[in-house]
């Protein structure tokens, strides 16, 4: 078992005749993520890195039994995409995309809401379970298979735990970016729910940032319903109200909502060990195993 | 990120969509403003256009009677700087005659993932106080996104705020219209504060805030056209026109990295070695020669910064293609103006960490050393 | 217990300032309707027929504890009237108004289908529940307390059909004209569970008529699920194909799906007895009790 | 009830909302009609222009090569009946040269209460016999009212139905702007039948159909205005006027009533009983004098009409108003023209049946005595 993904999941490439898809389909393959098909309208028939391409999702997912997709379809049109797979059976769709509009966001998970499908992102790196699987644009080589969950919404911020985590020889069972966008799919919550029902996952380690207040409720969480271990880290400790630092919802308001020290406050309320460097994190997490 | 308009702006969005605004004209030049004033009628308001709240607190807009008086604030406010804006540009508008304040806005709920809208009777006054000090005189209506604002959703917001009967109707019908903007024009936020009622019972949009998602811009061309930099900093202009993420702060430890966590957890640790930050750029995905030197660049002017951390996670980009890359850059100045010290991590790192070149930077292993480093490197100068 | 109304239902009137909406609420008050408010946008403070007006279904709900509403608005703002009512914990809305839009049903209807609250109507007469209460616009004097629930598509030919049951000495344990438009909420088969389920329902009277396949879909489910005895009408057998008999939904179309013929089959396939005149059915309908 | 709008109308619309239409002009005489043809070059299709199905077999439309062609088809066409409806009015077209032809179709799927989108490559045909032939060359895809069609949606269509690849995103366009213009403008049916693909895989729409909501052309001004007299019936005609629900029938009994079911049951017992229904009518509700003498002026003036059936059930309408109506409006007549027959029901209906004047129609009390009075009425004048 595994919190979202495994060797077993058929994967369908939406995008994957661009350049970001092409390259990441190779890159998911050679990491043997099992890529069954590519979906982009108008090039249905053709092949990339060795795996058919068809005109719409819906013929994809028949065709070859695809359970789980990945967007790389740019801003514009990635709305588009997403209500396609969420009109299919899939479990699981992962967008990488970033810049899609907020109201295009808003629509697609009202629509979501309606659906059975999980949706992952957008603007995120994707998720992977090391030795199975990734979804998505994770440099496979720097993770190890092993117990701890790992869940942030900054790509980047996971590499450098994960890194280390590998380097001091504690391997992770999955590793999920949820997205730095205001609007997501997958919350915080959503993701502590499956580490602790994933058999796999001994531990968790959560990456938080300012703005918003999917921490506070992932606390809440935290503290109602988990039994596993979680240890926090909240990037942003330093960002001035008002000015968004660099992912679109990672923004104090002028108010005062969404700072640091509310998430880290609330984490440790919940019993969160929280680190104040990336070493002190992963330093709790080892302790943990 | 919004794209801010101005309030002249916002206003023609708002009069096409039928919300009455007053009479107005804009002016440049203190003579455009008299000129303008007089050809509205006094008494009139003369107000700057600038991208900021708390104008009128801050001297920015004043009511006057007379030509001359027109003159003396034309003259006063024009080149003023309001919160770090300068004031290049008037709204010269004829003033209302009210006999109430009511305050209109819609904004995207996040933690819902739906938009809001929001009535409230004690308009005119900063919003944000009146939420935070009495929550419950405004009146929310959250919208499902796929079916948009109701006509009795505005009704019921307007109702449970209070609003009079007799202009009730016709003040849903501006939230409508407000809603029906924010929608079509891809609004992050959308205000009317104050919405004024006049003794004649007319509902009057005084003021109007209109800003849009950065992310939409490209399906909104008529409002990309008003974009204009912003003129609080010019680095921050720069760093738009390269496509970084960049805000500027007070301290001395330039910083550049890729991605927004990674970058934010540079600028905390910073902090937590005693330094301080002066910047947050984040310099995206791809490691190109030209984005590190643009990057560089714009870190080194910035008389503020005394040293420089360079901080890369490679990811699926190859750690030594983006050593190349900073070599390249650094290549290109006689002298390094300030110290910079890089670390690069991921994919490919050691072979980059060879590759640099240690005349021009100093290489550091960890997260942990970069920072380190450079608050040192930073205090020695300042020392 | 009884099918959708009682004498305990309390009643906001929506446009009970109009001249429809004002005659019918004192003629539901003088039935015994437990009218409670009014709600008017605008009109908030007034009082109609001895009941107070609120400017907004909500707080006639809030301040007068109703359950239930009635919908004589005009059909341009008829749609905003019922998306207003389904956003409230109403049980039950019956819509009056005749010639809204389709186009604005399908939405009314979508919204429907993700609340708890049960739509009849519109372009209908309503749902009455003799001595008891009356929703709409049915003569009241014509019915009389008994055991036939009664389901129909069209207003007079229910007051018909009614008439002589009662003058036969056939009571009504409840009626309900559930429109003639062609998206409605409240179908044949959502009645025939409540009459199924009903204590007070023996045997049930069901007048359909040409267009759609709503009586196809009935007489398939009182094969499949009811046991209360059914008699039937189908109106509409010499109507020429393509025409619109009166109702919006009453149309043969071109291809020939929607006769009475089909219709009539299917519920005598079903085991219904089917009546060729209103006589006919009372007749039937008497011998069941 | 459904609204239609001619080809042409049609074709305004469509064009007005990007959809490739061919050149074209009005015409109303045989002259105009040649300087269309000669203005637009041959050759050109001569098409009339009447609101029902199969103009082209009826012989409605013309292909022609050369002016006396298009002279001979004109005169031939123009004044010509097609299914009732005489033609008034051609639509000179230039040929569109084509290599296939596809159907697309927006229409509401009244079981599912939802919109749904069609797409075939078996286009040019009656799509009526194709869905019953061959229902599977026909894709759909039903549409969620609270999100309208989505892009992907108008692909899946085209690529289900087999549309050739080259051309397969430009129909999609097309299905994507006819649900636009079926949404926007209250369409009850919008088709294209057919799109025409030519040589140079150009997409045209080659004909054209939109019928409106009637329920919605109070917020459709502009379409509302292409409203015309159906012609087909004079009494249809009438009924419209007099806002009356009319159906005229083949038989000779004459049928007046309130309410669509009871009026369809009034209609079923004549038949039942022997007779033969010469049509419906539907007063509505109220009773007012006016309305009764216009329906049974619009009866009278059927001369297939031997004998009338007026049954009324008064609901809350009383009984005693509506006999009060019928005395004034028959005793307008020096003489009824045709027997008949009023049964009135329902509330006051006794003091209804006494206050009617039996000079001017004959009384039952039931359902079945007012329908057999009247049948036997129709067949003794038949005799």
């Amino acid at each position: 078992m595994s919190a979202f993904v495994d060797a077993d999941t058929r994967v369908v490439v939406q995008g994957i005749t661009g350049g970001e898809g092409q390259f990441h389909t190779e890159q998911m393959i050679e990491y043997g993520t099992n890529v069954v098909a590519g979906a982009v309208p108008g090039k249905g028939g053709q092949e990339v890195a060795g795996v058919p391409v068809y005109d719409t999702v819906a013929r994809a997912v028949r065709e070859e039994d695809a359970d789980a997709s990945v967007v790389f379809v740019p801003p514009a049109f990635a709305a588009d995409a997403l209500y396609e797979a969420l009109d299919t059976p899939l479990n699981l769709v992962v967008a990488i995309t970033e810049g899609i509009p907020t109201q295009d966001m808003t629509g697609v998970k009202r629509r979501l809401s309606e659906t059975d499908t999980s949706l992952i992102g957008p603007n995120c790196p994707g998720v992977i379970t090391p030795g199975e699987a990734k979804l998505g644009i994770l440099p496979g080589n720097i993770f190890s298979p092993g117990k701890v969950g790992l869940v942030s919404r900054s790509g980047t911020l996971t590499y450098q735990i994960v890194n280390s985590m590998t380097q001091r020889g504690v391997g992770q069972s999955t590793a999920v970016g949820i997205g730095g966008d205001p609007i997501i799919g997958t919350s915080f919550v959503d993701t502590l729910d499956r580490f602790e029902a994933d058999t796999d996952t001994e531990a968790v380690v959560m990456c938080g940032e300012i703005g918003g207040e999917d921490e506070e409720r992932a606390a809440q969480h935290i503290a109602e319903s988990m039994d596993t271990p979680v240890v926090g880290f909240i990037a942003g400790r330093t960002a001035p109200p008002g000015k968004r630092m660099g992912h679109a919802g990672a923004i104090v308001s002028g108010g005062g909502a969404g700072t640091a020290a509310s998430k880290i406050d609330a984490l440790e309320n919940a019993g969160v060990t929280v680190g104040d460097t990336p070493a002190e994190v992963v330093k709790s997490v080892e302790a943990l195993l | 990120m919004k794209m801010k308009l101005h309030e002249y702006q916002a206003k023609q969005v708002f009069a096409q969509a039928g919300i009455d605004v007053p009479d107005s004209r804009l002016a440049t030049t203190v003579d455009e403003a008299v000129e303008a004033a007089e050809s509205i009628g006094f008494p009139v308001a003369i107000k700057a256009q600038v991208h900021v709240g708390g104008r009128g607190k801050a001297g920015g807009i004043e009511l006057v009677e007379t030509p001359e008086d027109a003159r003396e604030a034309a003259a006063r406010i024009l080149g003023m700087e309001i919160k770090g804006y300068q004031v290049d540009c008037l709204l010269v508008e004829a003033a209302v005659n009210f006999v109430d304040e009511l305050y209109l806005g819609v904004t995207m709920d996040r933690g819902a993932g739906r938009p809001v809208a929001m009535v409230s009777t004690r308009g005119g006054v900063d919003i944000e106080e009146v939420a935070e000090n009495q929550p419950a005189s405004i009146a929310r209506e959250r919208v499902d996104p796929a079916f948009g604002l109701q006509a009795y959703q505005a009704r019921k917001a307007v109702y449970d705020a209070g609003v009079d009967r007799d202009v009730a109707l016709d003040v849903a019908g501006v939230l409508t219209s407000l809603y029906k903007i924010w929608d079509d024009r891809d609004g992050a936020d959308a205000e009317i504060n104050p919405l004024m009622l006049t003794e004649d019972r007319e509902v009057v949009a005084a003021d109007a805030v209109l800003n849009i998602d950065d992310d939409a811009l490209f399906r909104q061309p008529e409002l990309a056209e008003m974009e204009e930099e912003a003129a609080e900093d010019e680095l921050e202009a720069q760093a738009n026109e390269y496509g970084f993420d960049y805000v500027r702060l007070e301290g001395n430890v330039g910083i550049v990295g890729n991605g927004a966590g990674l970058v934010m957890t540079t600028l905390d640790l910073v902090d937590y070695y005693g330094g301080a930050p002066a910047n947050f750029l984040d310099i995206g995905g791809g490691a190109k020669a030209e984005r590190v030197a643009n990057a560089l660049d714009m870190v080194f002017s910035d008389e503020n910064v005394d040293s420089v951390v360079f901080n890369i996670f490679g990811g699926i980009t190859r750690g030594d293609e983006v050593a190349t890359g900073i070599n390249e850059a650094l290549s290109g100045f006689d002298r390094i103006p300030k110290p910079v010290t890089v670390r690069l991590a991921g994919t490919n790192a050691a072979e980059g960490m060879e590759i640099l070149n240690d005349d021009l930077v100093a290489v550091e292993e960890t997260l942990e050393g970069v920072v380190k480093r450079a608050v040192a490197d930073a205090e020695e100068v300042t020392l």
